[in-house]
């Protein structure tokens, strides 16, 4: 009954199928009257929620099991080997053989653990994942909610993920696994002071915290340019703060394998543990399309003043394509990070956040506010 | 006035080194080339091992199944580790004189510390190296290898 | 953070205790470090040895002098080719043979080739230890070029037993002058990476400098040799002191420096690559024509008396001391291993640092566990 | 049954459950961690009310600060075997009778108010309008409030690092922050 919907509301589109990857609002609109004709309002809502559901369980585990597997090619490129190239074509199906040997493992049960919280911890940093994935705009009317307050959600949400660290890192009843948290909670918590003052940059130049709005504002050039040296300072700032805010690359403190083992989740194994690991991925997938978003212009396509041939070209790739296409370059900078650098010590961490990133994220929203107030920007 | 231009030169500074070493990582990462991954078992045909690798003691036999160990021992003696026993056995030869031959060269190559002494002081240069280097069983006992084949017998003019 | 952390330890302890390792990721191989902790300080650390002990000196005293070299392979290996020497030395010196110039030159050459090999797996690991993993893989990248060297000349990679008393187990393969200038020319045209991904970075030089600083008095009363000694101004090159093989008709420079920090120790050890890259280019085109071995007894034995040698491996000196009683076996033999000595001053310049300094420390100081042990 | 009428039964069991664990557990962290939940489900009710500011504002200051702070300062004191000992009879009931008059007095209160249903949709606030308010210095304006705010944090922050530094200077040769 329900595929029948679908498929009445697919067979009511107006324009050929390839177009709705330039407009699903057309697709997402057709689904919903046609769900709205048939059924009472309490049902269509719920098999609504439900079918978001689906997709973002769904794209969830597609985003995670891919970069897992880009990041293993990535780093492999880097260090001039091939990555894994066993299973499937060039290796690409490794992660899901990874995932099925996960699924399968023992999860060993840990001596005077706070059972409970050490079962609950995963899930909030999946959660809290997947609350933020709700509010991303992925393309031209691809938009699970478009809160009026949309970026302040996804800051408000994604702070939350430390606590799900720090339960872990806690309830695991193991040193290593607390200095992890105790150190992971402390380089979030500061981190996120930079990442909420380079979005605010932002908002001061969009002048709305929607971010359906934020990208439209951005049809005539990407913030990133449109703001200059202001707008890339926040980039740079935002980019850096991100890969802190995931514990990824030169900020992996919490999980510094060469010191704690494998800091917070020492003592998780089987699919608790990738829980965990899939959650990196996310929140990477996370901070690089919220990159993409505020500073590279979402879904929009590359636009040069009044090229006109030029622009006609770049609207032929979809929004769609666009947004990941920004989104897994953020990504690529963020692996180059993790692969180049040395760790950070945690003093030198937090001293970069207070005595760097800070006062020139502060000054910068200054300045930033005074090129809107004196309209020179673009 | 003189911390803050100190300040902003770190941060140039600090910047610059760390978009030099991006600079190496990205440049590897878009030139494959540089890829010096072997795929192994898939390049099994046309591996080939250096003509002195030492993979594992052999004695080589030629085409009529001989070989020129006169079992004299001294491989035994020089082993450290005695991975080597030879066993001979007493025959009479057809000119009804007795002789000591080898029985078995029995080589326990779990053992062996690849040091090369037998090999280098075997007066009739009977053994030698091979290039083979799977050496992986599922039974510990298939390690003992007797290095005279079945059959075999001394090369003719090696004493 | 730090501070708070300090305070409150948990469960109200002053201090409480991890276990780092026997397996650990940075302790490379079986270490065992139990630290104590103030918070992410480090108040002491009690270095457990012993986990890959094999009694390789009481193993020396049953069997024959040709037959102790493949044991010296298996301590520091990653010097099996000094460690050879040094034994092979000792017992020429011993024998009172004459060793012939060709022998010296390719002993000279494989020893530091070997050393270059050693420190590009302490350039791999360290940059491992501080998390940057790339490194790993171009270190060891690099390295495969020098054991491919190794495996044609030796037939072994790691493990090359290549000497033997009275000269070489077997004469240099036809291509080794060939491929050892073009290893010296990629290896000069790829040491700038290591700079560029490591010696110049920020963060690397933030985490390294002033970090671990070893005096030069507590170098000279630690006996800390090697790199990490002549980080801190202590002229330990033996090399230098007491010539050996063709060091005598070599001109190269002893890296000195005087901070004695983390950061200075690793640099010792890049500059070192570059110096023994110097020696190989003085020696690789005059090696003379010769036999490659002396013919010795068929079993060789001691004079009675004590004989003693002293090299430089990659981590310092070695000092090997043979007292025969005439017997073809030793009556003891003792090695004065650089690791174990090194070891010893870790609690010395790591206390009060924090954890992922130790690290450093520990890193920069370049452990080879079998040779702790031996 | 509307999903609307579902989601707010739905929360408001979610908060009631949650705030009787919170004060019966016996482990100081579990507690922690079901008054997340509480505030969790509270941002819920205001997402349903579209009140979608008010919402973030509960996630970020209660559940993401407020909580986390919390935690952090759990995980510097206790020790995870340490557990609350079971609160005595007396105790209790006087606090279920201290609890049961609060409860009577606030059911009283709002069944006192007369609601009267609204035929209006639930709007969106708009976010101009609230940092306009946020600072005006109108009658309506929360320019003062705000600013008062500010002064008294900036006096907690200040307490907060001359209590930290009470020690003395950490005797570490590494720069530590502070």
């Amino acid at each position: 009954m329900l595929l029948n919907t679908i498929s009445n509301a697919l067979s009511t589109l107006s324009e050929p199928w390839w177009k709705i990857f330039y407009d699903f609002s057309s697709l997402t609109q057709a689904i919903d009257e046609g769900l709205r004709s048939s059924l009472s309002p309490f049902w269509a809502v719920t098999i609504e929620m439900l079918i978001i559901g689906v997709v973002f369980l769904l794209f969830y585990a597609l985003i995670g099991l891919f970069l897992v597997i880009a990041e293993r090619k990535v780093c492999a490129f880097i260090q001039n080997r091939l990555g894994p190239n066993r299973i499937g074509p060039y290796g690409l199906f490794q992660t899901i053989a990874d995932l099925v040997k996960l699924l399968f493992k023992e999860l060993i049960p840990i001596k005077n653990a706070d059972g409970f919280l050490f079962n609950l911890a995963p899930y909030i940093v999946i959660i809290v994942n997947f609350m933020v994935l709700a509010a991303l705009p992925y393309g031209k009317g691809l938009h699970a909610i478009d809160f009026n307050i949309g970026i302040f959600y996804v800051i408000a949400v994604s702070s939350m993920s430390v606590i799900g660290v720090l339960l872990a890192g806690w309830s695991s009843n193991s040193k290593y696994s607390l200095i992890g948290a105790m150190r992971s909670g402390a380089q979030i918590v500061s981190y996120e002071l930079s990442i909420g003052l380079a979005i605010i940059t932002v908002v001061v130049l969009a002048g709305s915290m929607q971010l359906s709005e934020i990208v439209e504002a951005q049809r005539t050039g990407w913030f990133i340019f449109k703001g200059h040296v202001p707008a890339f300072l926040a980039f740079i700032i935002y980019i850096i703060a991100g890969t802190a805010e995931t514990n990824r690359g030169p900020f992996d403190m919490a999980e510094a394998e060469s010191e704690l083992t494998a800091g917070y989740h020492t003592e998780y194994s089987g699919i608790k543990f990738a829980f965990f690991y899939l959650a990196e991925y996310i929140n990477m997938f996370i901070v690089a399309a919220v990159a993409a978003t505020l500073f590279l212009g979402g879904w929009m396509p590359f636009h040069v003043g009044n090229w006109e041939g030029f622009n006609r070209i770049m609207d032929f790739i979809p929004p769609f394509f666009w947004f990941f296409g920004k989104t897994f370059f953020v990504i690529y900078l963020i692996m180059l990070f993790k692969w180049t650098f040395p760790r950070l010590r945690i003093d030198q961490l937090l001293t970069l956040e207070w005595k760097y990133l800070l006062p020139i994220n502060l000054v910068n929203v200054l300045i930033m506010a005074f090129l809107v107030l004196m309209g020179w920007h673009f | 006035m003189n911390s803050i231009i100190q300040y902003f030169k770190e941060i140039i500074q600090g910047v610059g080194s760390l978009l030099k070493g991006m600079r190496v990582t990205n440049r590897y990462f878009f030139s494959p080339g540089k890829i010096v991954t072997q795929k192994y078992p898939n390049n099994r045909k046309d591996l080939v091992m250096f003509e002195r690798f030492k993979g594992e003691v052999v004695m080589p036999h030629n085409e009529s199944n001989e070989h020129k160990c006169t079992g004299c021992g001294i491989c035994e003696i020089n082993c450290p580790n005695g991975t080597i026993e030879v066993i001979s056995k007493t025959i009479i030869t057809e000119d009804g004189k007795k002789k000591r031959v080898i029985d078995k060269h029995i080589y326990r190559l779990g053992m062996c510390t690849f040091c090369a002494l037998c090999v280098k002081t075997c007066p009739s240069n009977a053994l030698a190296f091979s290039q083979e280097f799977e050496h992986a069983v599922f039974n510990r006992a298939l390690l003992i290898k007797t290095l005279n084949k079945p059959g075999s017998q001394l090369m003719k003019g090696v004493e | 953070m730090e501070e708070i952390i300090k305070e409150v330890v948990i469960d109200e302890q002053e201090e409480y205790t991890i276990n780092m390792g026997p397996q650990h990721p940075s302790t490379h191989g079986v270490l065992r470090l139990v630290v104590s902790l103030k918070g992410e300080i480090v108040k002491n650390i009690e270095p457990h040895i012993g986990y890959i002990h094999r009694g390789i000196e009481k193993m020396c005293e049953s069997i024959t002098y040709p037959q102790i070299i493949h044991l010296t392979d298996r301590m520091d290996y990653l010097s099996a080719a000094i460690n050879n020497e040094a034994v092979c030395l000792a017992v020429e010196k011993a024998l009172e043979v004459e060793i012939p110039d060709r022998i010296k030159i390719i002993r000279t050459i494989i020893s530091e080739l070997t050393r270059i090999q050693s420190h590009q797996l302490f350039w791999a690991s360290y940059g491992m230890d501080m998390g940057g993993q790339t490194c790993f893989f171009y270190g060891l990248r690099d390295r495969e070029k020098v054991l491919d060297i190794f495996e044609e000349t030796t037939g072994g990679r790691m493990i090359v037993s290549y000497n033997c008393p009275g000269g070489l187990m077997y004469d240099i393969h036809p291509n080794f002058q060939k491929r050892v200038k073009e290893f010296i020319k990629y290896f000069r045209g790829v040491l700038w990476e290591y700079d560029a991904i490591l010696s110049g970075n920020v963060i690397f030089r933030e985490r390294t400098i002033g970090i671990g600083r070893l005096k030069l008095e507590d170098a000279i009363s630690y006996g800390i040799t090697g790199p990490s000694g002549r980080a801190s101004g202590f002229s330990c090159d033996i090399r230098k002191q007491e010539p050996y093989s063709a060091y005598d008709r070599v001109k190269f420079n002893e890296v000195l420096y005087t901070e004695g920090d983390t950061y200075h120790r690793y640099l010792a050890r890049i500059e070192e690559m570059r110096e023994s890259m110097n020696i190989i280019d003085q020696l690789i085109d005059n090696i003379p024509e010769g036999p490659y071995f002396v013919k010795m007894k068929p079993v060789i034995k001691l004079p009675e008396g004590e004989y003693f040698q002293r090299v430089e491996t990659a981590r310092g000196e070695l000092d090997v001391f043979i007292k025969s009683d005439g017997n073809k076996n030793p009556y003891r033999v003792k090695f004065r291993s650089p690791n174990f000595v090194n070891l010893g001053v870790l609690n010395h310049i790591s206390k009060d640092f924090k954890i992922a300094d130790l690290i450093a420390i520990a890193g920069s100081l370049d452990f080879v566990i079998p040779d702790i042990d031996r | 049954m509307t999903s609307n009428q579902l989601m707010f039964i739905l929360f408001s069991a979610m908060i009631v459950v949650f705030s009787i664990l919170t004060v019966t557990t016996r482990r100081i962290l579990r507690a922690a961690a079901f008054l997340l939940m509480v505030l969790l489900s509270t941002s819920g009710l205001y997402f349903m009310l579209n009140y979608q500011f008010m919402a973030a504002v509960q996630l970020t200051l209660y559940a993401g600060g407020i909580v986390v702070l919390i935690i952090f300062s759990i995980l510097l004191t206790s020790h995870i075997s340490q557990k609350f000992e079971p609160v005595e009879l007396k105790k209790s009931i006087f606090s279920a009778l201290a609890a049961v008059a609060g409860a009577i007095l606030c059911i009283l209160t709002i069944l006192d108010y007369s609601f009267s249903a609204t035929t209006v949709a639930a709007q969106e606030v708009n976010m101009k309008l609230i940092g306009k308010s946020l600072l005006s210095v109108d009658y309506d304006g929360y320019v003062l409030p705000f600013e008062v705010i500010s002064i008294l944090l900036l006096a907690a922050m200040i307490a907060a690092i001359v209590v930290a530094k009470k020690g003395g200077p950490a005797k570490t040769k590494t720069p530590t922050l502070n």
